[in-house]
């Protein structure tokens, strides 16, 4: 097509430049800072010293960092893994629902999604509660002794998976039924007159057709967990944070309690470095098991 | 698929369905468990058996999260932020995601492909740095400095884009030869042919925004200027049992959005995989 | 090679009927033809033979077996979609080879029906191509490869050339004909583009307002259409349908168009209630001279080996007639137009029928 | 008009109280001076937001605080001190205050807040539990608070009697239970810090005596489990609980339910005595000033905020209905406040107190807090052998 | 009405040249449509023509404006899109109005143009629909609304009816003909389906390989296809192009085809490098006797009121012959092909042709 590139160049400008101001402000400055302040001593606000790789020698025989690292990584598995899997089951029989009912059904499942974190622990520390919670009352009654779900080092973190799984299964299971709906109705009858059974037509057909969305919802759920905080600071509140540190809530103890701004973001950009890794080679993992399918 | 469901299909389908339903109806128990201990008194709250109905339903818990809390200031904040940062965001992103789509200029692919690599980017990590930019600016306790750092949403320009992308080149061209501006396309033509794209990216952007937790809680010291999501876990009132009273706080926060969500269940969902940047 | 019985057979969505009493044989190595407008019920009967939609009532017969009631996969039939339903998934071998593994074929018998199949189709190159490799029409060919290879008792075809373009169309169809003489195998073919029909039907169905308005080799349907509606559904451009009025007796019988002129009709039978007068645009053709019906041309399309040309009548019924190779007619001339009267279809008012020939 | 931006994190009954205060206070000083006031969540929470608000700025002009961890405030430098001037100008003195509650708000010579109150925490008790299982006394007060054989045979029958939960503890939060086993090992002689080491000595075994008595409870039932702060007042006021060990500032808690008659006949003594001498754990409520970086608060607005401080200070005795007592002696020493009930119940305790170590690593929501709570939740709920507790928190809190 | 003229006008996007060196002279109120197979190039010199393509080289030249180098909007001629490219958030109305608006017309006289589009095309009573809520005709008509009430010097059309079903297409095609017929407006139409451009065009460009093959009238097209490309590419089924070796002198010249058999060409020029003998369908037909080639009948299409016979000749070679009305030939019957010598067609090895007539 025609174009007038001078003034298609002066119109990008133009279009391009609000978000670019807010994008360097707000995004492309505070990252260059995290990891500039990362090599000095400074406090939460104010300048440091440059003291090098110390802040990041210093992690390695940090137990709370392991600590951190090892929850993160722990609360990562058991969340992605039966997150997807769980939604996955969820889309399918939801899937198989028509009209209203599959509306309603799909909102009794999707609603925990829209609900801010607060609500959500809210909601479950009430649930869950140790002397009061009606899921106690149930265990009294199967005749199984109480769990202190939030209480507990063993438990803290699969219940705090679990919640976040209920939390945010809605998105994975929309993406999931997306993904259903987009395989055409044909194929699954092809598949009948070629005498598929209901399980070969789900190993052989449905999964392999859904691998893709499988395969996003696996990663945006991989990069959302990494970053988990708001569940785990807040299930703490009034229990034992330091068992169940979490490296935002690492990099948030050491900035904003203990006021060390440097030795925080060294935490930050670890976090970063892991995040960036981890969905870089996910994606080639993910990319490299969809070739081999081919 | 009928004769099948009629035939062989059938015992099967009917037991998925019927657990599909009782999971369901789980699933979403704790909610109604909620709702349903906010309506409770106190000593009722604490029964050391299930009730499924409150035997004296009250509002009192309603009446005093509302009076001895700032709720009504937390809504204004979470409202004027939410709505703050959507169109600040949508507007940016749509004006961005245009250029990108539909202008040949200098640095649009490397544009691209920041754009593209932000989205891995945990903003989580920038905390610390946010913090210290929004006090230098001296914008804690404030509105914008609570937006500030939530206007960075690439995956929306990346849905913008790839829609913009798949407007057929025609309609440019049409309006080109019918003498229209680059402006004139895009807010004439571009932007109101994806009414539909807006629409369901201003709805997860505000469902985002309103519930954003980490960052309102990090910069906001003022119980008046706290976001609904913040302020609700501060109701630790006096007095005995509070838990209905908090649970009628997270009610109170949680139904703009539910109701929101029930209204438009299907604005919803479409603007979710959407926003995955699936095409519903 | 199996028949295939239908016997007043029903079905319903919901309180809308869709298939109202069929009744139809079918004989082994037929190819049949289900034709009828948009929503006539063709893919509907047809899927009710395949099992994917179920029978309210009647029955249905395959080779002999009572199958209304089977499911899809026992019935031994084999279908192409319209979209062809390939596995996107698998390559064009793993689609052929799934409905055999499904029932537990020896691997390597299956390696051979893939190897025959793909040697009659023309697709050995193709194995180990995924569905998104391939053109539109060679998906078309692997789809009907996937059935070959069933060995089913019959082959159902749901407007399989649809998704193709004209040209490819074109050459699929002489493909198709040319796969059914040598398989000669039973094949019900749905469509509603009568060209099909014409070109590769045995016997064409032709359906309409759920019901089976009339079955007959493409001969019979083109020549002596059992109804006003199958005289103008069937051909292109439509046979002109002209109302007229009837007079005269015995082997004297004349049609009056509504612009006063007179067309003989030899032989038609007297005393029925005759309204309209049917001619195929072929039998409808411009001479130069003579006392025929005098019209005014409007449109002219030359089509190479002959001549469109859509005319008015005096009193402006719209006719369209047919001139021979490049036709030197202008839109405007006047042209004088000639009744083949042999060629002549009489529709009455009960829905009955006459045909010259 | 000055406004006094205000922050407290005082959420529970005496929260009520203090808004009460401030309300009082803007009515008399109408016009001149208005307390903006604002409650934050209590501990962690309230000390980040201090922390980094002060750093930039943000910071109120006058806050509660407690005494324990001025000595971590002052090192971290976002307190300002308070001078003698200012002592004068509030028309207070040193020597209206006790000593010890004096020493707990001055570092190295330096004033640097100025208390309010003191909070011990006492043994609420259910008497109508109690009388059932028979372990009221006749002065209305619980049988067997002498040693720990009587208090855990006490528990006992209360269990016999079929309460649920002898005895309501913040299982839970290590940082509650601090305050007990603080003054468990406290009742034993130990203390917490010698010189520069944590638990030197025998101190070690004395925490792990404590720790192995609130063990002891948990295992025979006799105290209730993983229990988180709400939970327990619940448990109490509920009548689940027959005794509660929990801060006086529950005490309007109790007086206000009991008003609305939604309340048993209830009583507050001081803590048993469970090794060798009474002993209780306590800290001070007091006023500071923040120090904002890069806002210097004018002297104006600095008067309004000693003002403000004053007035609280001597109106203390509306204070002290939230339970506390209040710092102020002049109120203490009033017939009224010797008249005030549950207070005058357990008013003997005060001689029994015993503050934080002071150290910049202690105080509330401080590294000391931290370290130990999070041994003390699995002890106290049995996953943990105190031996090894101990030996885990000595490690922790001398590597730091 | 205005002429339109492109001198030597070249385009290449990159490195691949798309047009080259055309010149074409365009009368005002003559209809021409750009005929070619699919990526010769036809969009492409519209578009350059409508300025949504730059011209590399050569002259535009609108209404006797040099116009190369004028925007799009200046050039003031109208564009009808493929896909109709209606603005679908705006009413048909507004839709029109857009353009009109953007060069600050006066509100009444475009409500004035939009009335009388409107009239022309019976669209009135749609105005305040949006595209969504029409049929496809529907918006075909729309998008031509939309050019009318430009009142531009010219309307450009790219492929117009290929998104619409084929009755729809057949009878658009006749309606846009008598648009053409009542506007009188310079018109250049694009389409690569031959159908349409045999009855629509006053001329036809076409175009192959970046360049013009032919340009003539439709009967002109058909009757003397200028080379062996146009020959095959006009006309469907396309005409039948079979090797020959021509021998004999005088008038006397035979063609002998790979068969043996042989065919007079009765006054075809001698000394020529002739290769092969063109013949189109219907001047190869099936005669019951005689002295003529014979084949074999592989596939019959009985399209009613012709019948296409697909033959093998004796040595293989594949031919497409015509009988008339519906044929009682069979497939794999023998039959006897007859050449009408009056349409015959030779083509030399240089590209160069001869016509029977
Ligand atoms: N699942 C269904 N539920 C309700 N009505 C249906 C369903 N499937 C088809 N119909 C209706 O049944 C009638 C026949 O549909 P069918 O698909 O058989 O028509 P068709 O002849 O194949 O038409 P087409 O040529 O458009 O494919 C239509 O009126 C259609 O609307
Ligand atoms: N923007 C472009 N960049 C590069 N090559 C192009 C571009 N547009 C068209 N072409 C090439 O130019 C040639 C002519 O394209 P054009 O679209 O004009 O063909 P066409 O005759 O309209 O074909 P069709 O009938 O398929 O529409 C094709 O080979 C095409 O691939
Ligand atoms: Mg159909
Ligand atoms: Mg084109």
């Amino acid at each position: 097509m025609l174009r007038n590139s001078r003034t298609e160049r002066l119109v990008a400008l133009v279009l391009v430049a609000p978000f670019l101001a807010i994008y360097l402000l707000a995004f492309v400055y505070p990252t260059v800072q995290m990891f500039r302040i990362s090599f000095t001593d400074a406090p939460l606000i104010g300048a440091g010293r440059w003291v090098g790789l110390d802040n990041y020698l210093r992690l390695d025989n940090d137990p709370m960092f392991r600590r951190a690292l090892w929850n993160t990584a722990y609360f990562v598995l058991m969340t992605v893994v039966p997150g997807t899997l769980i939604a996955l089951l969820i889309a399918l029989g939801v899937s198989r629902l028509k009209g209203r009912f599959q509306a309603i059904v799909l909102a009794l499942f999707f609603l925990p999604y829209i609900l801010p974190v607060s609500v959500v622990y809210l909601i479950w520390d009430w649930t869950l509660n140790f002397q009061f919670g009606i899921a106690m009352h149930v265990l009294d009654w199967l005749g199984i002794p109480r769990v202190p779900v939030f209480k507990s080092r063993v438990w803290f973190l699969p219940a705090v998976a679990g919640v976040t799984i209920w939390w945010t299964a809605g998105f994975s299971i929309l993406l999931f039924l997306a993904g259903l709906r987009s395989i055409p109705v044909e194929i699954y009858e092809a598949a009948a007159l070629d005498n598929s059974t209901r399980w070969t037509t789900f190993r052989r057909i449905t999964w392999p057709l859904l691998w893709p969305i499988t395969s996003l919802v696996f990663t945006i759920q991989l990069i959302l967990q990494l970053k988990i905080f708001d569940q785990v600071y807040l299930f703490s509140i009034g229990g034992r944070p330091n068992d169940n540190m979490v490296l935002v809530y690492y990099v948030f103890q050491k900035a904003f309690q203990q006021n060390q701004g440097g030795r925080a973001a060294a935490v930050a950009v670890t976090l970063f470095v892991l995040v960036v890794v981890v969905s870089v080679l996910q994606f080639q993992l993910l990319r490299f098991a969809e070739r081999r399918r081919r | 698929m009928n004769a099948m469901a009629a035939q062989r299909w059938n015992f099967w389908g009917g037991i998925i369905t019927a657990l599909t339903l009782v999971w369901a109806i789980l699933w979403a128990f704790p909610l109604y468990w909620g709702v349903i201990s906010s309506l409770k008194p106190d000593d009722e709250v604490i029964r050391p058996y299930i009730e499924l109905w409150p035997e004296t339903p009250t509002l009192e818990n309603y009446i005093s999260a509302l009076t001895t809390t700032q709720i009504g200031a937390w809504y204004v904040n979470s409202v004027a932020v939410a709505v703050g940062v959507t169109i600040i965001t949508i507007f940016i992103s749509m004006l961005c995601g245009y250029a990108i789509s539909q202008l040949r200029f200098p640095g649009r692919i490397v544009l691209w492909w920041l754009i593209l690599a932000s989205f891995m980017v945990p903003t989580s990590a920038l905390i610390i740095n946010h913090f210290v930019l929004v006090a230098n600016l001296g914008l804690l306790n404030s509105w914008a400095g609570i937006m500030l750092p939530q206007l960075i949403h690439p995956v929306i320009i990346i849905v913008y884009k790839q829609f913009f992308d798949q407007v057929p080149k025609d309609f440019r061209e049409a309006a080109v030869m019918d003498n229209a501006s680059e402006f004139g396309i895009l807010f004439k033509i571009y932007m109101p042919m994806n009414w539909g794209v807006t629409t369901a990216l201003s709805i997860v952007c505000f469902i985002w925004t309103w519930n954003a937790f980490l960052w309102p809680f990090l910069s906001v010291t003022r119980t008046e200027m706290m976001t609904i999501t913040v302020g609700i876990t501060q109701v630790n009132d006096a007095f005995g049992v509070y838990y209905a009273r908090q649970l009628s706080a997270a009610v109170l926060a949680g139904l703009p959005v539910a109701l929101a969500y029930l209204f438009f269940q299907r604005r919803v969902t479409e603007a979710i995989t959407l926003s995955a940047g699936i095409k519903g | 090679m199996a028949g295939i019985a239908l016997s007043g057979v029903s079905k319903h969505f919901g309180a809308v009927e869709v298939i109202r009493d069929v009744s139809l044989d079918i004989q082994p190595g037929e190819l049949v033809v289900f034709l009828g407008p948009s929503g006539s019920g063709k893919t509907t009967l047809l899927r009710m033979i395949a099992g994917l939609e179920s029978i309210d009532e009647g029955t249905l017969t395959i080779d002999g077996v009572r199958s209304e009631n089977l499911a899809p996969g026992r019935r031994n039939v084999a279908m192409v979609f319209q979209n062809y339903a390939l596995y996107p998934h698998m390559t064009v071998a793993e689609n052929m080879a799934f409905g055999l593994r499904n029932i537990r074929v020896a691997p390597d018998v299956i390696g051979q029906r893939i190897a025959e199949a793909a040697r009659i189709l023309e697709i050995e190159a193709l194995l180990q191509r995924r569905p998104s490799q391939l053109s539109g029409g060679q998906r078309q060919r692997v789809a009907i490869g996937r059935a070959i290879v069933k060995e089913p008792k019959a082959f159902l075809f749901d407007e399989p050339l649809s998704n193709l373009d004209a040209a490819l169309r074109a050459r699929t169809r002489v493909e198709l004909a040319e796969l059914h003489q040598r398989l000669k195998s039973t094949m019900i073919y749905v469509t509603h583009d009568q060209v099909e029909a014409m070109t590769l039907a045995d016997r064409i169905v032709i359906l309409n307002n759920c019901r089976i308005e009339q079955m007959g080799s493409p001969v019979d349907v083109y020549a002596r259409p059992a109804s006003r509606f199958v005289a103008t559904f069937v051909g292109s451009p439509a046979m002109n349908i002209l109302p007229v009025t009837v007079s005269g007796s015995g082997d004297r019988l004349n049609a009056r168009l509504t612009d006063g002129s007179l067309v003989e009709l030899p032989g038609a039978p007297v005393n029925m209630d005759w309204r309209e007068l049917g001619v195929r645009p072929e039998s409808l053709t411009v001479v130069a001279e003579g006392n025929e019906t005098s019209a005014t041309a409007t449109v002219v399309e030359r089509l190479g080996e002959r001549t469109l040309v859509y005319a008015r009548l005096a009193d402006g019924t719209q006719v369209t007639a047919q001139d021979r190779g490049l036709s030197s007619v202008k839109a405007g001339d006047a042209v004088r137009l000639k009744f083949d009267t042999a060629a002549l279809h009489l529709f009455a008012a009960d829905g009955s029928a006459w045909h010259a020939r | 008009e000055e406004t006094v931006t205000w922050w407290d994190f005082l959420g529970g009954g005496d929260g009520v109280r203090m808004k009460q205060m401030i309300s009082d206070f803007n009515t008399a000083h109408a016009g001149k001076i208005k307390i903006d006031a604002t409650t934050l969540e209590w501990g962690t929470p309230f000390y980040a937001k201090v922390q980094t608000s002060a750093a930039v700025g943000e910071a109120p002009d006058v806050m509660t605080y407690h005494a324990s961890r001025i000595p971590l405030a002052v090192s971290q430098d976002i307190l300002e001190e308070i001078t003698a001037e200012d002592m004068s100008k509030m028309g207070l003195s040193a020597s209206d205050f006790a000593q010890t509650t004096m020493g707990a708000v001055t570092v190295d010579g330096k004033q640097y807040a100025v208390p309010l109150d003191t909070h011990p925490i006492v043994l609420y008790y259910n008497r109508v539990l109690l009388k059932k299982a028979g372990v009221l006394g006749d002065d209305g007060r619980p049988v067997g608070m002498k040693n720990k054989e009587e208090f855990t045979a006490t528990l006992q029958k209360l269990k016999d009697a079929g309460v649920e939960f002898p005895l309501g503890s913040v299982t839970a939060d290590g940082n509650f239970m601090y305050r007990t086993i603080y003054s468990l090992v406290c009742q034993q002689g130990g203390e917490l810090l010698t010189g520069n080491e944590f638990l030197a000595g025998d101190n070690g075994k004395k925490l792990a005596n404590a720790l192995a008595v609130l063990q002891g409870w948990t295992k025979a039932g006799l105290q209730s489990t993983y229990t988180d702060y709400p939970a327990t007042v619940a448990l109490f006021t509920s009548g689940k609980a027959a005794m509660m060990i929990n801060g006086v500032w529950e005490v309007p808690t109790m007086t206000d339910l009991a008003k609305q008659g939604k309340l048993f006949d209830w009583g507050a003594v001081e803590i048993p005595v469970i090794f060798d001498k009474p002993c209780t754990y306590a800290d001070s409520h007091s006023f500071a000033i923040p120090k904002n970086k890069g806002k210097e608060i004018s002297p104006e607005k600095r008067a309004a905020v000693l003002e403000v401080i004053s007035w609280m200070d001597k109106h203390s005795l509306f204070w002290a209905t939230a339970g506390h007592i209040p710092a102020y002696k002049p109120v203490t020493e009033t017939a009224e406040y010797k008249a005030m009930e549950p207070n005058a119940t357990y008013s003997t305790l005060t001689a029994n107190m015993i503050f934080d170590p002071k150290s910049t690593k202690a105080g509330v929501a401080g590294p000391i807090f931290d370290i130990m709570s999070n041994y003390f939740v699995p002890t106290l709920n049995g996953e943990m052998d105190p031996g090894e507790a101990v030996k885990s928190i000595k490690e922790e809190l001398n590597s730091m």
